[in-house]
C-alpha cells in the first residue's frame, strides 16, 4: 500500500495539456452545458475503435475532464457512441438503444466503418453504416480514429 | 489534557482490536503485522503502569517486551513464510470469518462477565482494563482452535501469550523481571520449534494445512 | 437573549441554513471525491463543479416513464430527497439546537434514511426489470445487515449521555472533549465509518463508477430513471453521503459547532472543512481498495458490528 | 351494573343471537347476519375495553353459571387493553368477512358462521376472567372455537386438516401446561380468584414451577419459539378474516397471560425468569422474521411476521421483568409500556395486512408471491392499504410500528447504573437483536409489497384480479385509519398505558406523556411522530418546487418501453421473484436456515445438457430437529398399541374383565 502511494506520488500527472475548446459541433448539444453522458454501442466493430475510445477516457487524454462520461444505461445518456458497420443482428438493438434515450438524442458515429461501412462495405452480414439505421449527428472519421479526434468530437458536444 | 489512564485505555483498545483483526484478516503477513502492533500496545500498557508507579524495572520489562513481542517473534514468523506460496492465505478457516467475528464479540462479553468480580476487588483504572486482557486470551485460544494453517495457529498461540502477559501485569501489577524474561524466552523457543516444524512440514507434506496431517496416520 | 440558539426563530434560521448548506455542498463533495480520485490516477479531472453541471443538465433533460410502472416509480425520487432534507434539518451540523432536534432523535434519523432506501428499492422492483430486482434485493440485504451496527453504536454513544437526541449527544461531547478520545467513542467512530461506506454505496461495498450491471448494488436500482427523476436521485445520494459524513464529524469532532447565531459562519467553515477532509480521505482509500465480492460484504459488516458491540461494552465497563 | 357490565352482557347476547341466526338462516343471508352479530360483539368489547382502560372498574360474580367455583369476571385496565384490541380487530374483521364470504369462498358454511361470534366472545372473556376456573374455561372454549374456524376449508384443501391437527395438539398441550400451573397455584393459594392468588405467598420453587408452566402454555398460544410450529401452519389456512382475528387478537392473549401471571399475580419474581422470557422473545423475533424473509407464500409470510412481533413483545416484557427484579421500576414501566403499545400497533397493521392479503386471495385465488405481481394496476386501493400496513410492519417512520420499537429501544439504551454484569451484557445484545429484526422486517415487506403488488404479473393468476367491493375496502380502511391515528398521535394512548403499567407493576403513573412529542418518565430522548410527518410532507413539496425552479424550461415527460438492453422486450419471467429476492439473505444466514438444495441434471450426451432441475426447500429447522423425533416415537407407540386391538370382541371383553378384576384385587390388597 505504501509502495502504491509512493508510485502515485512519483508518477504525478500524465494527462496532456488541454487545447482551447472547439465550438459546439451539434445544435442539440446546446442545452447540455458542459455535461455529456455517453452510452457506447458496438454495432459490429472490429474493436479497434473500442480500444481508441478506451484510451480517450484513459489518463493521457482524459476525456472526462471536459465533462464527458460513459454511463451504464441509455436512460442516463445524452448521446450514443456507435462504432462499426451495423450488422444484421445489431441493427435492431441500435435502434432500440437510440429510442431509449431521453429526447433529443445525439448519435456520434465513431470510425470509418460507422460512417461508410469502411472495410466491411457490401459484406453479407452488414446492413449498412450507422447513418442508414439511425440519424447521425456527429462523425469521427479514421480507421481507427485517434483518441485526439474522439476527444475533440466529445468536446464539440460539451463545449469545454 | 490526556492523562495516563486515557493512554492506558487507548493502548488496551488497540490491544483488543489487533486480536479481532487477526480473526478478520486472511493474509498471514497482515496477521503478523497486527502482531507487531499488538506487541507495541502490550509494551505501552506495561510501560505506562511502570511510569505511573515510578517503577524502573517495569519500564525495562516494557522495553524488553517491545523488542521481543514486536520485533523478534514476528521476524521469526516472517522467515517461515515462503513468498508467493499459497500458504500465505488462510483459505476457508474451520469457522468462517463472519461467524468467528461474532464469536469474538461474545468471547469479549464473556471476558467482561468473568473479570467483573476481580475488578470489583480493587476498582482502579488499571484493573479496569483486565477484561480486555482476558478477552485477548480467549480470542487467542479461539484462533488456535479454528484456523487451519500451522502458521496462523502459531499466531493464535502468540495472541494467547500476549493476553496472559497482559493479564499478569494488570492483575498483579507486575511479576518479577526474571520470571517475565524467562517466560518470554520459553515462548521464543516454542515459536522457533513450531517454525522449524512448519518448514519441515512443508518440505515433507508440501502444505501446512493441519487437516492434511490426518493422511499421515494411514 | 435572542442571540442564543435556544429561541425558536434563530433555531429555524440555523436549520434552514443547514439545509441550504447541505443541498449546495453535497454535489461539490462528490465532485471533490472524483477529483481526488482523478488526481491520484494521474488525470486532470472534471473539476469539483462537474456534479452540479450534471444536475443542472439532468433537471432540464426529458424524464422518461417506463411503460408498466406506477405511482411508486414517480414518487420515489421526491420521497428520497425529502427524507434527506428532513434529516438535514434535524442533525447537528452547524448548530446543536436545530428546530427538529427534539422532534427526531438518532433512531428517527436512521429510520428516515432507511425509509429513503426502501422507497427507492420499491421503485426499482416496480419497473419489473431483472436489474431493478437485483439491485433492490442486494441493497436491502446490505441495509438489513447494517442496521445492528448502527443501533449498537448509538447505544454506545447514548449510554453515558442518557439521551439519543443528537443535540444532547454533541453537546455532551463539546463539554468534555476527553470523551471523544475514549476507547468507546473511537470504536463507535470506526464502526460508523464502515456503516457510512456501506450505506452510501462506496468501495469496497459497492463501486459507484461501474458500468457492469452484474456488479451493481445501488446503481442497478436507478437504471430506468432519467431526466429530473435521475437528477433528484443523484442529488439525494450525494446529500445522504454528506449527511452521514457530517454526522460522524459532528459526533466525534464536534469542535466549531455554533452555540450562538454569531457562531454560524465559523461553524459553516468548520463543517465544510471537516466533511471535505473526510471525503478526501474516503476517496484516497477508494483508490487503494478493490470491491469486495457481494458475499464477502457480510464479513465486513460483521466486523463493524463487533466494533460497535465492543464500543457498547467498553462504554459500560471503562466508564 | 356499569357500562362494562352492559358491554359484556351485550356481547354475550349478540353472540348468542348471531349463532342462532347462523344456524337457522338460509345460506344467502347467513354471512350477513352472523357477520353483523360478530361485529356487534366486537363493538361491545371495544367499548367495554376502552372504558376499562379509562379506569372504570368492573367485577361480577355469577355463581350459578359454573359448578363448584362459578364465573368470576373482573375487568381492570390491563385486561381492558386486551379486550379493546380484540374487540376492535374483530369488529373490522367481521365487517370485512361479510363481503369476503359473500361470493362463495367455502367459509359461509353453517358451522363456521355459527362459531364466529362465539370465538370473538371468548376473545373478550379471556382477559375479563377474574378467576382461574373462569380463565381455564374461556381459554378452552377459545381453543375449540378457533380450531373449528381453522378447519373451515378442510374439504377444499387437505393441508388445512394437517394444519388443524398441529394446532389441536399444540394448543391442548399448552392448555394442559396452563391447567397444571394455575391449579397448583390456586391450590397453594387456597383460593380460586385472582385476589386470592395475589395475596398468596408461594415458595420460590413452586412459584418458579407455576411461572414456567404458564410461560409454556401462554407462550405456545403466542407462537413463542420453539412452540411456534403450529402458527405458520394454522393462521394462513384459516379464512382471511379469521386469520386476522387469530394473528392480531388471539396471539395477544399469550402475552396477556404471561404478564398477568408473572408480573401481576406472582408480582415479579427473580431476574432469572425474565432472562428466559427475554431470551425466548429474542429467539422468536429473529427466527420468525428470518423465515418471513424467506417465505414466498403471502399469508405464511404474515404468520411468521406475527411470530416475530410477538417475540419483540415478549422481549419487552422480559426486559420489564428484569428491571422490575432489579428495582428499576421506571425503566420497567417504560419497557412494559413499549411491549403493550407494540401489541396494539401490531394488532393494527397485522389486521390491515391479513385482510388485504385476503382481498388478493379472493381476487386472484392465489397467494404465492412468485406467481403474483402487477396488482397495483388492477387493485390500486388494496395495494395502497397493504403498503400502509407494510410501512407499519417495517417499523419505519412515519408508520405506527416505529413508535413502539422506539419505546422499546429507549427502554434498552439507558442502562441503569449497578444492575449487575448480566444486564450490562444482555442489553447491547438485545439492542442488536431488535435492530437486526427491524432490518430483516424491512427486507421482508419490501419483498411482499414490491414483488407481490408492484412489477408485472408473473403468471395468469393476477391477470383476472379485480378491486374488492366497497364494504371490504371500507373495513380495511377503518383499520388503516386506526393505524394512522396510532402513528401520528401515540401520546393519546399515553394515559392508558401509564395506568396499565401503573397498576401492573406498582409505580407512579405518567410513564408515557406529552402531547405532540412523546416524553418518557426520566428519559431525556423525545420524538414527535406527527411533526416528523409534517416535515416530510413539507419537504416533498419543497423538493417538487426546487426541481421546477432549477429546470427553468422542464422538458415534457414521455412514456417509453422498458430498457431491454436492445434485445426485445423482457418477459415477466425475467423479473426477480420472491425467492430470488430473498436469495442473498438466505446465503448470509445459511448456517441458521440450513436450506436443502437438490440439483439433478440429465445429459443428452457427455457434452450436451438435456435438462437441469434446481430445487430448494427451507424446512422449519426447529420443527425438523425438535418435533420430528417426538412424532416418530408417538407413531411407533401407537403402532405397537394397535397390536392389542385385533377386532375380536372376545379379546375386548377380556380386557374389560381382567381390568376390573385387577381393580378389585387392588382394592382388596390396598388397605
Amino acid at each position: 500500500m505504501i509502495k502504491l502511494l509512493g508510485k502515485i506520488r512519483r508518477t504525478g500527472r500524465v494527462a496532456e495539456p488541454a487545447s482551447p475548446p472547439p465550438p459546439l459541433s451539434c445544435p442539440k448539444a446546446a442545452r447540455l452545458a458542459g455535461s455529456v453522458q455517453l452510452r457506447h454501442v458496438d454495432a459490429g466493430s472490429c474493436n479497434g475503435c473500442e480500444i481508441e475510445i478506451g484510451s480517450a477516457f484513459g489518463p493521457v487524454h482524459d476525456a472526462e475532464r471536459y465533462g464527458a462520461r460513459l454511463v451504464a444505461s441509455p436512460r442516463h445518456a445524452d448521446a450514443v457512441l456507435a462504432t462499426g458497420p451495423v450488422t444484421r443482428n445489431l441493427a435492431e438493438p441500435l435502434r432500440r438503444t437510440v429510442a431509449a434515450l431521453p429526447e433529443p438524442a445525439i448519435v456520434v458515429a465513431v470510425g470509418d466503418c460507422a460512417i461508410n461501412q469502411g472495410e466491411f462495405a457490401e459484406a453479407y452480414g452488414v446492413v449498412g453504416a450507422v447513418g442508414d439505421v439511425v440519424p447521425v449527428d456527429v462523425t469521427v472519421p479514421g480507421c481507427p480514429p485517434p483518441p485526439e479526434a474522439i476527444v475533440a468530437a466529445l468536446r464539440g458536444l460539451t463545449g469545454r | 489534557m490526556i492523562d495516563h489512564v486515557q493512554v492506558l485505555h487507548l493502548a488496551a483498545g488497540v490491544f483488543l482490536l489487533t486480536a479481532v483483526g487477526v480473526l478478520w484478516r486472511r493474509q498471514l503477513p497482515a496477521k503478523i503485522r497486527l502482531l507487531v502492533v499488538q506487541g507495541l500496545a502490550l509494551a505501552a500498557m506495561v510501560g505506562i503502569i511502570g511510569v505511573q508507579r515510578g517503577d524502573l524495572a517495569l519500564v525495562l520489562v516494557a522495553a524488553g517486551l517491545a523488542v521481543l513481542r514486536a520485533g523478534v517473534m514476528p521476524a521469526v514468523l516472517r522467515r517461515a513464510l515462503v513468498p508467493g506460496a499459497q500458504e500465505r492465505r488462510e483459505t476457508r478457516p474451520v469457522v468462517d470469518v463472519a461467524a468467528s467475528l461474532l464469536a469474538a464479540a461474545l468471547l469479549t462479553l464473556l471476558a467482561y462477565a468473568l473479570t467483573r468480580p476481580l475488578v470489583a476487588l480493587d476498582p482502579t483504572p488499571i484493573t479496569a482494563v483486565l477484561p480486555v486482557a482476558v478477552a485477548v486470551v480467549l480470542i487467542g485460544f479461539f484462533v488456535l482452535t479454528t484456523r487451519r494453517r500451522a502458521l496462523s495457529q502459531v499466531v493464535g498461540f502468540l495472541l494467547l501469550d500476549n493476553g496472559i502477559t497482559a493479564t499478569a501485569f494488570l492483575a498483579t501489577g507486575g511479576i518479577p523481571l526474571v520470571v517475565e524474561v524467562g517466560v518470554s524466552f520459553d515462548v521464543l523457543l516454542i515459536v522457533l520449534v513450531l517454525q522449524m516444524l512448519t518448514l519441515r512440514l512443508r518440505a515433507t507434506v508440501g502444505t501446512t494445512d493441519i487437516n492434511e496431517l490426518r493422511e499421515l496416520r494411514d | 437573549m435572542t442571540d442564543s440558539l435556544q429561541d425558536p426563530v434563530t433555531a429555524v434560521v440555523a436549520s434552514l441554513a443547514q439545509v441550504a448548506v447541505v443541498v449546495l455542498v453535497a454535489p461539490l463533495l462528490v465532485g471533490l471525491m472524483r477529483q481526488v480520485r482523478a488526481r491520484m490516477e494521474g488525470r486532470v479531472g472534471a473539476g469539483v463543479w462537474q456534479p452540479w453541471r450534471d444536475l443542472r443538465k439532468l433537471f432540464r433533460r426529458q424524464p422518461v416513464t417506463p411503460v408498466g410502472t406506477t405511482w411508486a416509480f414517480r414518487a420515489a425520487p421526491l420521497l428520497l430527497v425529502a427524507t434527506a432534507l428532513v434529516v438535514a434539518a434535524t442533525i447537528p451540523l452547524l448548530t446543536t439546537h436545530t428546530v427538529l432536534d427534539r422532534v427526531a432523535d438518532l433512531f428517527a434519523v436512521v429510520g428516515l434514511l432507511t425509509l429513503g432506501t426502501v422507497v427507492l428499492a420499491l421503485a426499482a422492483l416496480n419497473t419489473g426489470t431483472a436489474f431493478g430486482g437485483m439491485g433492490a434485493s442486494r441493497e436491502v440485504t446490505v441495509l438489513a445487515l447494517v442496521e445492528p451496527t448502527i443501533l449498537v453504536a448509538v447505544f454506545a454513544l447514548s449510554a453515558r449521555v442518557g439521551s439519543t437526541n443528537l443535540g444532547q449527544l454533541v453537546d455532551a461531547a463539546l463539554h468534555d472533549p476527553l470523551r471523544v478520545v475514549s476507547p468507546a467513542s473511537l470504536l463507535a467512530a470506526a464502526a460508523l465509518l464502515v456503516v457510512t461506506v456501506a450505506e452510501t454505496g462506496r468501495l469496497p461495498v459497492d463501486n459507484p463508477a461501474t458500468h457492469l450491471e452484474l456488479t451493481m448494488l445501488h446503481e442497478a436500482m436507478v437504471l430506468e430513471y432519467s431526466g429530473v427523476d435521475l437528477g433528484l436521485v443523484e442529488l439525494a445520494a450525494s446529500m445522504r453521503l454528506t449527511l452521514l459524513l457530517g454526522l460522524v464529524a459532528s459526533l466525534f469532532t464536534p469542535w466549531g459547532i455554533a452555540t450562538s447565531l454569531a457562531g454560524l459562519p465559523l461553524a459553516l467553515v468548520a463543517f465544510t472543512a471537516k466533511v471535505a477532509v473526510l471525503a478526501a480521505a474516503l476517496a484516497a482509500a477508494e483508490v487503494l481498495l478493490a470491491k469486495l465480492r457481494l458475499f464477502r460484504v457480510p464479513e465486513l459488516l460483521a466486523g463493524s458490528f463487533v466494533l460497535a458491540l465492543l464500543a457498547a461494552t467498553t462504554s459500560f465497563f471503562l466508564a | 351494573m356499569n357500562i362494562l357490565g352492559w358491554g359484556l352482557t351485550a356481547a354475550v347476547a349478540l353472540a348468542g343471537l348471531g349463532t342462532l341466526a347462523a344456524l337457522v338462516a338460509p345460506e344467502r343471508v347467513r354471512p350477513m347476519l352472523a357477520g353483523a352479530a360478530t361485529a356487534g360483539v366486537g363493538g361491545a368489547g371495544l367499548a367495554a375495553g376502552v372504558a376499562a382502560v379509562a379506569g372504570v372498574g368492573y367485577h361480577a360474580r355469577l355463581p350459578w353459571l359454573l359448578p363448584l367455583f362459578g364465573v368470576e369476571l373482573v375487568l381492570d385496565p390491563l385486561g381492558g387493553l386486551f379486550v379493546a384490541v380484540a374487540g376492535g380487530v374483530s369488529l373490522v374483521a367481521a365487517v370485512y368477512g361479510i363481503g369476503y364470504a359473500a361470493r362463495g369462498h367455502g367459509n359461509q358454511s353453517r358451522s363456521t358462521q355459527a362459531v364466529l361470534p362465539l370465538f370473538v366472545l371468548t376473545l373478550l372473556l379471556v382477559p375479563a376472567a377474574g378467576s382461574v376456573s373462569t380463565l381455564l374455561v374461556t381459554w378452552e372454549l377459545m381453543a375449540l372455537t378457533s380450531l373449528v374456524l381453522v378447519l373451515t376449508d378442510h374439504r377444499a384443501r387437505p393441508r388445512v386438516t394437517h394444519a388443524g391437527l398441529w394446532y389441536a395438539v399444540m394448543t391442548h398441550l399448552g392448555f394442559v401446561a396452563i391447567l397444571a400451573g394455575l391449579v397448583a397455584f390456586a391450590a397453594a393459594a387456597g383460593g380460586d380468584t385472582f385476589e386470592a392468588l395475589r395475596a398468596a405467598r408461594l415458595s420460590p420453587a413452586l412459584a418458579a414451577v407455576v411461572f414456567g408452566a404458564a410461560l409454556v402454555g401462554f407462550g405456545s398460544k403466542a407462537g413463542l419459539v420453539p412452540l411456534h410450529v403450529w402458527l405458520p401452519r394454522a393462521h394462513p389456512e384459516a379464512p382471511s378474516q379469521v386469520s386476522a382475528m387469530l394473528s392480531a387478537a388471539m396471539v395477544n392473549l399469550g402475552v396477556y397471560g404471561v404478564v398477568r401471571v408473572g408480573l401481576d399475580l406472582l408480582g415479579g419474581g427473580p431476574a432469572g425468569w425474565w432472562l428466559v422470557v427475554l431470551g425466548l422473545g429474542a429467539a422468536s423475533a429473529l427466527y420468525g422474521i428470518l423465515h418471513a424473509a424467506m417465505a414466498s407464500d403471502l399469508k405464511r409470510l404474515l404468520a411468521y411476521s406475527t411470530v416475530e412481533n410477538m417475540g419483540l413483545v415478549f422481549l419487552a416484557v422480559g426486559v420489564a421483568g428484569l428491571f422490575h427484579a432489579h428495582g428499576e421500576e421506571r425503566l420497567a414501566a417504560v419497557a412494559l409500556a413499549a411491549g403493550l403499545l407494540h401489541v396494539v400497533n401490531h394488532a393494527g397493521f397485522k389486521t390491515v395486512l391479513f385482510l388485504t392479503a385476503g382481498s388478493v386471495l379472493r381476487a386472484t385465488g392465489g397467494r404465492d408471491l412468485n406467481a403474483l405481481g402487477g396488482l397495483s394496476r388492477r387493485m390500486p386501493v388494496t395495494t395502497g392499504l397493504f403498503a400502509f400496513g407494510a410501512l407499519g410492519a417495517m417499523a419505519l417512520p412515519p408508520g405506527n410500528g416505529f413508535v413502539s420499537e422506539w419505546l422499546l429501544l429507549q427502554s434498552l439504551v439507558h442502562p441503569p447504573a449497578g444492575t449487575g454484569v448480566v444486564t450490562a451484557v444482555v442489553l447491547p445484545l438485545a439492542v442488536a437483536v431488535v435492530a437486526l429484526t427491524a432490518g430483516l422486517a424491512m427486507a421482508t415487506f419490501v419483498k411482499a409489497l414490491g414483488v407481490g403488488f408492484f412489477a408485472r404479473p408473473r403468471s395468469h393468476v393476477p391477470e383476472r384480479a379485480v378491486e374488492s367491493p366497497p364494504l371490504m375496502l371500507a373495513a380495511v380502511g377503518v383499520a388503516a385509519a386506526a393505524c394512522a391515528g396510532l402513528a401520528v398521535a401515540p401520546t393519546a394512548l399515553g394515559p392508558a398505558l401509564s395506568r396499565v403499567t401503573g397498576d401492573t407493576l406498582d409505580v407512579a403513573p405518567a410513564v408515557v406523556g406529552g402531547a405532540l412529542t412523546v416524553r418518557l418518565a426520566g428519559i431525556a430522548s423525545t420524538i414527535s411522530p406527527v411533526l416528523i410527518l409534517v416535515a416530510l410532507v413539507a419537504a416533498v413539496a419543497l423538493t417538487a418546487l426546487l426541481a421546477q425552479v432549477v429546470a427553468r424550461r422542464p422538458a415534457r415527460r414521455r412514456d417509453a418501453p422498458l430498457w431491454d438492453c436492445g434485445a426485445g422486450p423482457p418477459t415477466p419471467r425475467m423479473q426477480y421473484t420472491a425467492t430470488s429476492f430473498a436469495e442473498p439473505l438466505q446465503r448470509v444466514f445459511a448456517d441458521v436456515l440450513a436450506p436443502e438444495t437438490t440439483v439433478d441434471t440429465q445429459h443428452a450426451s457427455p457434452y450436451l445438457l438435456a435438462r437441469m432441475r434446481y430445487q430448494r426447500r427451507l424446512p422449519d429447522r426447529i420443527e425438523y430437529w425438535l418435533y420430528r423425533p417426538v412424532l416418530v416415537a408417538v407413531n411407533a407407540l401407537s403402532r405397537s398399541a394397535r397390536a392389542l386391538a385385533n377386532g375380536s370382541v372376545h379379546r375386548y371383553l377380556a380386557y374389560g374383565f381382567f381390568g376390573s378384576i385387577a381393580l378389585l384385587v387392588a382394592l382388596v390388597v390396598i388397605p
